[in-house]
């Protein structure tokens, strides 16, 4: 876990001021408008919200995959073990991607290529990244496989995609992940597409690798029980910013932003009895096209007063690693405490 | 939380319209040729109604005493062999070729999209029997089908225009049923069945409008295919008759006999159909990327 | 796999049934007769008489039952008769032309492949470039030159630049020569029908490659892939064209079925004896037996080539798994 | 809402007539063959004997994971599907074996509300005309004016502004085109919903608005649902008793609480034990047992007792007899012999 | 027997124009090289028995020999016959018996030799064709009695009448002599596919669709011919294809006929490397109103409709356009039996004056009570002079207030309406014929003609025709033609007139040897032609 109060050199990706926008005929839409948050060695983080609040892109940003036009990164840093991956050269990017940076996507369904075998896409990293020959690039491979719990690996190695289950398909997401023994794993979603067991099992075999190798891990996600489980810190977003940032623990127990508090009340939980009444956020998210200079959260706020209106707050600290954005803060925890 | 009556979306300020000037700024940014497209496609058209107003002589009349003409400031385009003005021509050819086009274009897709939709609503029997016939009738080479409708059907623009249109149906028919597939599986179908609306309605009200982006995009293809297909069939003597000002019938005739010594009568009426094919193709292409970018092409 | 060939090819059944009947109704509700025509044509004095022997002799004045009995037989004996016109077998007849057609097919389908695949790929890399507006206009130019008109130009052109370079004007050979005869004289003739026919369908294979390669490219799995930090040659050579060619192959096959059938007009421009000028002469010419025989024989081919299309489909795409 | 009310409430419902019977649901699709004459090679069992009841104001929960028949279930209901065998008796009619024309009636009694609100919305009409069209079709409504006021007032009980009537679809978030989608139902007065995973495509805070309106329409009309769902916390807080489908049969079926307070099946446990809790604390706390493997296919279902091959607990007559769904403890039913007894 | 040449009709015979300096008889035809030239048509069967398009005469006929054949050394000549494989032939004085002296040294491609009992057999087989056989020019040789052969080299044919129009029939083109022997054996649909003949070529391969080719017979029986080692005939239905096919050098000829500004291009293209031969053409084109559908069967209308028409100056317009040129009667123009100019400009139609033509043709329709009148024109899709003429047709009534469309189909579904179905009001149609014999070619304009359309019964005209068919007094040939001319034109307006096509034939200048002809038809057996390399 980083020092308190600062970057530090264990912090393997540090994100400062990431900026990334997308022109729309509605204009230029800042999905992402100014993140900044660390990964540190080995650690799992989580960044979790709500659609379209610019979780996913801001993940793709570190790796440069936005699809630019019509996406483009404004501004920022990516700080990866000190290299900022914006400034990269494409080769360079190229060279951190699926080696020190491993990614994992949220459908299984599409994200591997339907045309070419298992075998295929898995050795094709190796012999991209690392000197190995075609034939123990296959034996890796393998590995990886049994690695990931899959039966009859030497079987599903000339398979293609479309034979595998949507959880078989994740996992050879993740042993392709693993292919370059990454430092870094960030995992969009990984398993929304997929049923609570299977879930369970794949979220149960990323925490189990991350452990075992070492591998810090960036999950994005929109469910606050996944989180709750797996993820050490978290990150929640709102409207294209981090509006709170902190441990889970802190997070779950002590919400400092309207927002987290919010999306707490309204998730029904399992280990609540029937009829617990839930607190919805009302109102809808924001139009990113059409972001104001106030805090966006402003206009389903019960807190916001007339300066939420013209100032976008900050991330302040509320204790130690504990910030959150908005003016209000003291206020709701306060009466979080005393609710409490 | 009880019914309320702060609804949700009331601080929405209203969507607003973008102004037409707006909306068409914002095409030529994003899709110039589809603009310049769309350009090439209105001029067509206003040629073709107001061809009255914009001739300089009457298309048909013949002059003996400016045959092959080059092209000078009395003809800006030069005369054909009759002495006919090779411009007022066009732009009458321009009206002949709308209406094949339109006319061809609009009823192929349109009895494509309801074959279609048909068929792939009620599936089954009707299906496999509608999958039989578009079979053949794609598998039978297009221009001999047209070739025989027209010379069964005679003279005028009309037999032409079916002769055209017969052979587009099938393909047409062909995408909107794939289309049609999909979209019958989407829940507002199953909503508007759990209704109890009847086929009927379910058919013409909640599937084929869904089915615009394929069907806009195939009658725009259509267009060029056609005015095309007129062309060709004029080559092989099929196509509009004489004295009527068409363009493939001009190309025809320049093409073959006066290519060398009157290039113009062969120059204009070429340009004349490319550009219309090419805008009609310019403005469905940029079409198809904002519909749909998924659709196919044919 | 071997379940769906069988049964794609028991398919073709109903459509070459239907085919028949289409073409068989078709036939007779042209007005006109073949002896009538043929005799009657030149506008020399013709009896009734003579035109009544022409027509029993072609068996034209049996019913319709018994003439369209004798054609599913034949059809399905593979007899095809004779033609009305010549006199000849029609197998003859259309073997003549056969080659030709098939040549031209191959040697345009070879253009528009070779030219298609890089500029669709290129356009779809370099969409919304100058480079890809470049290559927009060019396959739309394409698809907007009526084929004739481009036959005629080619045609006229090297005339006037070979008079203009050696003094005097050189025409393409309007005689077909076998390849294995005369490889030049073959290639001489063949290269610009080809290339006429070859630029109109690459127009149409570089838009489909075209945008068949851009919606791969938004697929997830290219995303993957960059994400693998693989090279962006390999993604596009070998993870994005493999998936995009699929809708390419399927365009390649119907433009080639058309092709064995559709050369009418170029036919004519190039004079180039193949089926499509023939298809045309016998449905001008109500030669019965060999229209019919024509509109059988391209129909075959036409889904022939369709099921190896789907076979080949299958073989790119294991996605389609065929039980 | 005590606790206490509850309970009363739910004891009323357990004696009053069904308005809604299911017995021995099944529905088979059939796998075909053949070019012309199809004949049936294979049958995928979609559901496979099915029945359960619900009385009027009562909402039962169906759970289960993708592929156990659960959608189906409802469609069946919905009659957009032809159920194999079995009977469906709403308000003592069977309507399984219904001709099409004879459901027009019907089809106003139950409803459906789909999953994905971006879909079930036809995006060409206004969504005036979409909530208004089965009014003026089946003709509850004659008057043109009448029924734009019908439209307000729907509008204005689902949470919406009336003035979204003439908008359409596209021009609408998530969750006001799920409201729209209940207005639609709500409009021709039915007494019966089918929510088929009403809620799961909707984000959280979204969703919570959803499942309060939902719960507030069903206190104030009386409707009944059926909650077909795969998320179990929101099945837990919504439905009144839950059944859970294992590969086309139900495995159990029990009162909410007691259902997730004691689950007895295997696979209910395991369902249980996989959903994350959003608290840290504890979840640091909970055991979790995960369960291996995948759902079979349906078209070639494991013998005996579906769930064998992943059960923890299977036993060698478990490959061999298939379990029936019996009552294990009052309101509680159970498809396992080998839970034991407590 | 003396050889002499026959000359029924006697007249001046009036040269075809020859524009370019051509045909310098002075000079001495080379040997060898081999003709390509091509064919603006299919290649049907090569029995010219059967068919009657030029697409078979041009590749098939230098495969065989003709009884008499019209003078190749003046083929534009209406009157000017020569034996072929005769050596000479006369007529007794009643003009019933026609003697045909056969030459012994005649061989068959296949070396059978040539007896009179061969072309017994051929004529039997054109004459009087056994149930089931198609002889096209059946016909022509109604008045043949008897045919005989009183020795192996003589040949004898009596007629039941004599007539006029005998020897131009034994002269046409298509009466290739067969062998008996093939015919015999063989059958007579053999010649279909197969050739056996006695001409300047034999037969080397037909390509269906594509070519015919022939080599040299060095047996051929005019000795010193052929001077060509052989000739391709290639089909090539397209115009332009076949201007180009000249252009470009891959044919060095086309027989039929190039519109005006086809040669120009040539000529312009090419300077002295083409030569051009042009003369009137034995077709004319004709408006074909359909005395059954009214208002056609009124007179007045169909005056009307033929005053419209504004021969002269169409004349010069058209024939920088279109393959017409002359304005004439119902005569070829040349021909001694033709309306010289005094006579025409008398006929209704024919006057100089276009006014005074166009105000008769409107007060004549609104005195029938169709002054609005509006009709179809049906047309054949052929452009050359087919479509033309129907515009500039159509360009002139309107000048009348005349509204007419114009439905130009196919020449099957064309003959189709003409012949069988006659549901037309108006047609385009040709009279064009291969040999110029005129009182045979008028027989078109019949109401009783096979070949006559238009559905009327004239039994003047019919008297008129049987009159002339049946003298053997010229004069008084040419007095009965000029009434039923004036009565076919004029009074009674049952065919309408326009002009003579006209045959312009540009070649390579190395073609020699080949001289124009009236019809496209006539002296195409190329045992004359040289190349000039």
């Amino acid at each position: 876990m980083g020092l308190p109060g600062g970057w530090s050199l264990e912090n393997l990706l540090e994100i400062s001021d990431l900026t990334t926008e997308f022109d729309t005929s509605d204009g230029v839409v800042r999905a992402v408008g100014g993140i900044s948050y660390t990964v540190g060695l080995g650690e799992t983080v989580a960044i979790v919200g709500e659609s379209g609040c610019g979780k996913s892109v801001g993940a793709m940003s570190i790796l440069r995959l936005i699809p630019e036009p019509p996406g483009r990164i404004a501004k920022g840093q990516a700080l990866f073990e000190g290299r900022d991956l914006l400034k990269m050269s494409n080769a360079e990017i190229r060279d951190v991607r699926g080696r020190d940076i491993a990614m994992v996507f949220q459908e299984p369904m599409t994200s591997l290529n339907p045309v070419l075998s298992v075998g295929r896409q898995l050795t094709e990293t190796l012999l991209r990244h690392t000197d190995m020959n075609e034939q123990k690039a296959k034996e890796r491979a393998l590995d990886l496989l049994r690695q990931v719990g899959i039966s009859d690996p030497a079987r599903r190695l000339t398979q293609f995609p479309h034979h595998l289950s949507g959880g078989m398909r994740q996992r050879v997401m993740i042993a392709m992940a693993l292919c370059c023994e990454p430092k870094l794993i960030i995992a969009d979603e990984p398993t929304t597409a997929l049923d609570v067991t299977i879930q369970a099992q794949i979220l149960e075999l990323m925490r189990d690798l991350s452990k075992r190798l070492g591998v810090a891990q960036l999950i994005i996600t929109h469910n606050l029980g996944v989180v709750a489980r797996y993820a050490d810190r978290v990150n929640v977003m709102y409207a294209g910013k981090i509006v709170e940032t902190g441990t889970a623990k802190e997070i779950y127990h002590n919400p400092s932003h309207p927002y987290t508090l919010g999306l707490l009340a309204s998730v029904p939980r399992l280990d609540q009895p029937r009829g617990t009444a839930l607190i919805p956020i009302e109102g809808q998210p924001p139009d990113l096209a059409r972001l104001d200079d106030g805090c966006a959260f402003r206009p389903r706020c019960r807190f916001a007063t007339e300066r939420c209106g013209h100032e976008i707050p900050e991330l302040e600290t509320v204790t130690g690693d504990h910030k959150s954005a908005c003016w209000h803060y003291e206020t709701l925890v306060q009466q979080n405490g005393t609710a409490a | 939380m009880a019914v309320n009556e702060t609804y949700i979306g009331i601080q929405d300020e209203p969507l607003q319209d973008r102004g037409w000037g707006a909306v068409a700024i914002d095409l030529i940014r994003r899709q110039p040729l589809g603009a310049a497209g769309g350009l090439i496609v209105i001029l067509m058209i206003f040629a073709a109604v107001f061809a009255e107003q914009i001739d300089m002589y009457d298309p048909e009349v013949n002059d003996f005493g400016a045959m092959l003409q080059a092209p000078s400031l009395d003809h800006i385009f030069g005369t054909d062999e009759f002495g006919r003005d090779i411009y007022s021509r066009i732009v009458h050819g321009a009206r002949t070729a709308m209406l094949v086009g339109f006319t061809a274009a609009i009823l192929g897709s349109t009895i494509g999209l309801l074959i279609g939709v048909t068929s792939a609503y009620f599936g089954g029997w009707v299906d496999n029997i509608v999958q039989r016939v578009v079979d053949v009738l794609i598998a039978f080479p297009s221009i001999i089908l047209a070739l025989a409708i027209v010379i069964i059907l005679g003279r005028g623009v009309g037999p032409v225009i079916v002769a055209i249109t017969i052979p587009l149906i099938p393909n047409c028919a062909r995408v909107v049923r794939s289309s049609a597939l999909a979209i019958r599986e989407i829940p507002y179908v199953d909503a508007a069945r759990a209704m109890g609306f009847g086929h009927v309605r379910i058919v013409l009200r909640h599937i084929s409008p869904n089915i615009m982006a394929p069907y806009l995009i195939m009658l725009t293809t259509f267009l060029g295919q056609a005015i095309l297909a007129e062309a060709s069939l004029s080559y092989l003597g099929l196509g509009v008759q004489e004295p009527t000002p068409a363009w493939g019938l001009m190309l025809k005739s320049g093409a073959e006999e006066y290519a060398e010594s009157a290039p113009w009568a062969v120059i204009f009426p070429g340009i004349a159909i490319s550009l219309a094919v090419f805008g009609f193709n310019l403005f469905g292409d940029a079409m198809r990327d904002v519909l749909d970018p998924k659709l196919r092409d044919r | 796999m071997y379940k769906y060939t069988i049964k794609r090819i028991l398919l073709m059944i109903p459509t070459l049934i239907g085919a028949g009947l289409l073409v068989f109704m078709l036939m007779r509700m042209i007005p006109g007769d073949v002896c009538e025509i043929r005799l009657g044509g030149t506008g020399l004095m013709v009896d009734k008489e003579q035109i009544d022997i022409c027509r029993e002799g072609l068996g034209l004045n049996q019913s319709m039952a018994k003439q369209f009995y004798d054609f599913a037989i034949g059809m399905v004996t593979l007899n095809f008769g004779d033609s009305m016109w010549t006199g000849r077998p029609v197998t003859e007849e259309i073997s003549v032309r056969f080659q030709l057609t098939l040549q031209i097919a191959i040697m345009a389908t070879l253009t528009a492949v070779i030219i298609a695949l890089p500029f669709g790929v290129i356009s779809a890399i370099r969409q919304n470039t100058w480079v890809d507006y470049c290559i927009r206009l060019f396959s739309i130019a394409g698809i907007a030159t009526p084929s004739f008109w481009l036959g005629i130009m080619i045609i006229l052109g090297l005339l006037i630049v070979s008079q203009h370079l050696f003094g005097e004007p050189w025409m393409m050979p309007i005689q077909f020569t076998p390849i294995w005869v005369d490889p030049w004289a073959n290639l001489s003739q063949t290269i610009w029908p080809a290339v006429a026919v070859g630029y109109r369908y690459a127009a149409v294979v570089v838009r489909m490659t075209r945008s068949a390669m851009l919606e791969v490219l938004r697929e997830d799995y290219v995303r993957t892939a960059r994400a693998k930090g693989l090279f962006e040659k390999v993604i596009v050579n070998q993870h994005a064209l493999k998936n995009a060619l699929l809708p390419v192959i399927t365009l390649v096959g119907i433009e080639f079925a058309f092709l064995i059938g559709g050369l009418v007009v170029t036919e004519q421009v190039f004079n180039l004896n193949g089926l499509g000028k023939l298809f045309v002469d016998a449905v001008l010419d109500h030669d019965f037996t060999l229209t019919q025989a024509l509109v059988m024989m391209v129909v075959s081919v036409f889904v022939v080539v369709n099921l190896l299309v789907d076979l080949l489909y299958a073989w790119v795409d294991p996605r389609i798994h065929y039980s | 809402m005590s606790a206490a009310e509850d309970m009363v409430e739910e004891d009323s419902l357990a004696e009053a007539e069904p308005l809604l019977r299911v017995e021995g649901l099944k529905m088979h699709f059939p796998v075909t063959d053949g070019l012309f004459l199809k004949h049936t090679v294979g049958l995928v069992k979609a559901v496979d004997g099915v029945s359960f009841t619900i009385a009027p104001g009562e909402t039962l929960g169906l759970v289960g994971e993708s592929g156990c028949g659960k959608t189906t279930v409802g469609r069946c209901i919905l009659r957009l599907e032809q159920p194999t065998a079995g009977k469906v008796i709403f308000s003592g009619v069977d309507i399984a074996g219904m001709k099409t024309s004879e459901m027009s009636d019907l089809r106003q009694d139950v409803q459906v509300i789909f999953q994905d609100p971006f879909s079930s919305l036809n995006p060409r009409m206004k969504i005036g005309s979409i909530i208004s069209e089965a009014m003026r079709v089946h003709g509850i409504i004659k008057d043109a004016t009448e029924r734009r006021e019908r439209v307000s007032e729907l509008l204005r009980i689902c949470g919406l502004n009336p003035r979204f009537a003439d908008r359409y679809p596209h021009e609408m978030s998530g969750g006001q085109r799920q409201r729209v989608g209940i207005a639609r139902a709500l409009s021709v007065n039915p007494k019966f919903i089918v929510c088929d995973e009403a809620v799961s495509a909707l984000d959280v805070s979204i969703q919570a608005q959803i499942i309060n309106l939902l719960e507030d329409l069903q206190k104030q009309f009386n409707f009944s649902y059926l909650f077909i769902a795969h998320d179990l916390s929101v099945v837990r807080h919504l439905c009144h008793r839950v059944a859970v489908m294992y590969l086309g049969k139900i495995v159990e079926l029990a009162d909410c609480d007691e259902l997730f307070d004691n689950p007895k099946h295997p696979y209910t446990r395991a369902l249980l034990s996989a959903v994350p809790v959003p608290d840290p604390e504890i979840e640091a706390a909970r055991s979790h047992q995960i369960l291996e493997g995948e759902v079979p296919s349906p078209i070639n279902p494991p013998s005996g007792c579906v769930f064998h091959p992943r059960c923890p607990q299977a036993i060698e007559t478990c490959k061999r007899d298939i379990p029936e769904l019996q009552e294990f403890t009052p309101g509680h039913m159970l498809a396992c012999p080998v839970v034991p007894r407590e | 027997m003396k050889p002499k040449t026959l000359k029924m009709l006697v007249g001046t015979t009036a040269a075809a124009l020859l524009l370019a300096a051509n045909v310098a008889t002075a000079e001495t035809p080379k040997r060898g090289g081999t003709l390509n030239f091509v064919v603006g048509s299919k290649i049907p069967s090569m029995d010219g028995h059967m068919e009657g398009t030029f697409g078979m005469i041009h590749p098939i006929r230098p495969f065989y020999s003709t009884l008499i054949r019209v003078n190749p050394e003046n083929p534009s000549s209406t009157t000017d016959f020569v034996c072929d494989v005769c050596s000479s032939f006369s007529s007794s004085d009643d003009g019933k018996t026609h003697t045909f002296a056969i030459r012994k040294d005649i061989k068959f491609h296949d070396g059978t030799p040539l007896t009179a009992a061969d072309v017994k057999a051929t004529y039997d087989k054109l004459v009087f064709p056994p149930e089931g056989i198609l002889s096209l020019r059946k016909k022509f040789f109604s008045m043949v009695e008897t045919i005989t052969t009183p020795d192996k080299y003589t040949l004898v044919m009596k007629l039941k009448y004599p007539s006029p129009t005998f020897i131009p029939s034994v002269a046409m083109p298509f009466n290739f002599i067969y062998a008996k022997k093939d015919l015999d054996t063989h059958g007579y649909k053999w010649h279909q596919k197969n050739v056996n003949g006695t001409g300047a070529f034999s037969f080397v391969e037909h390509q269906p669709g594509a070519f015919v080719s022939g080599k040299r017979y060095d047996g051929y029986h005019h000795k010193g011919k052929p001077y060509l080692d052989g000739y391709k005939a290639i089909s090539a239905p397209k115009m332009a294809v076949r201007l180009q096919a000249i252009r470009g050098n891959r044919a060095a000829i086309e027989f039929r006929g190039f519109p005006p500004k086809a040669r120009d291009d040539l000529v312009k293209a090419l300077g002295d490397k083409i030569t051009v031969q042009e003369g009137d053409w034995n077709c004319s084109l004709l408006v074909t109103p359909n005395h059954k559908a009214k208002p056609f069967d009124d007179k007045r209308v169909r005056r009307a409709l033929s005053l419209a028409v504004d021969r002269w100056s169409g004349s010069k317009a058209l024939s920088k356009i279109a393959i017409v040129k002359t304005v004439g009667g119902v005569v070829f123009p040349s021909h001694p039996l033709a309306a010289n100019k005094d006579e025409l400009t008398k006929i209704p139609g024919f006057w100089t004056d276009i006014k005074k033509s166009r105000d008769e043709a409107r007060r004549l329709l609104k005195e029938a009570g169709h002054s609005n009148l509006s009709f179809t024109l049906l047309n054949r899709a052929v452009d050359q002079p087919y479509r033309i003429l129907g515009v500039w047709l159509i360009d002139q009534w309107r000048q009348i207030g005349v509204k007419v469309t114009q439905n130009a189909v196919p020449t099957g579904p064309w003959v189709d309406s003409l012949r069988k179905k006659k549901d037309y009001q108006v047609a385009i149609d040709a009279n064009c014929q291969s040999i110029v014999n005129p009182i045979v070619d008028v027989s078109k304009y019949l109401g009783s003609a096979s070949n006559n359309y238009a559905q009327y019964t004239d039994e003047p005209m019919e008297k008129m025709h049987a009159a002339m068919s049946r003298s053997g007094d010229p004069a008084e040939q040419r007095k009965i033609m000029r009434d039923f001319e004036t009565r076919l034109y004029g009074e009674e307006a049952h065919i309408i007139p326009t002009l003579w096509w006209y045959k312009i034939n540009p070649h390579r200048s190395y073609v020699k040897g080949w001289k124009i002809a009236p019809s496209h038809y006539l002296n195409q057996h190329l045992d004359q032609v040289w190349l000039d390399q």
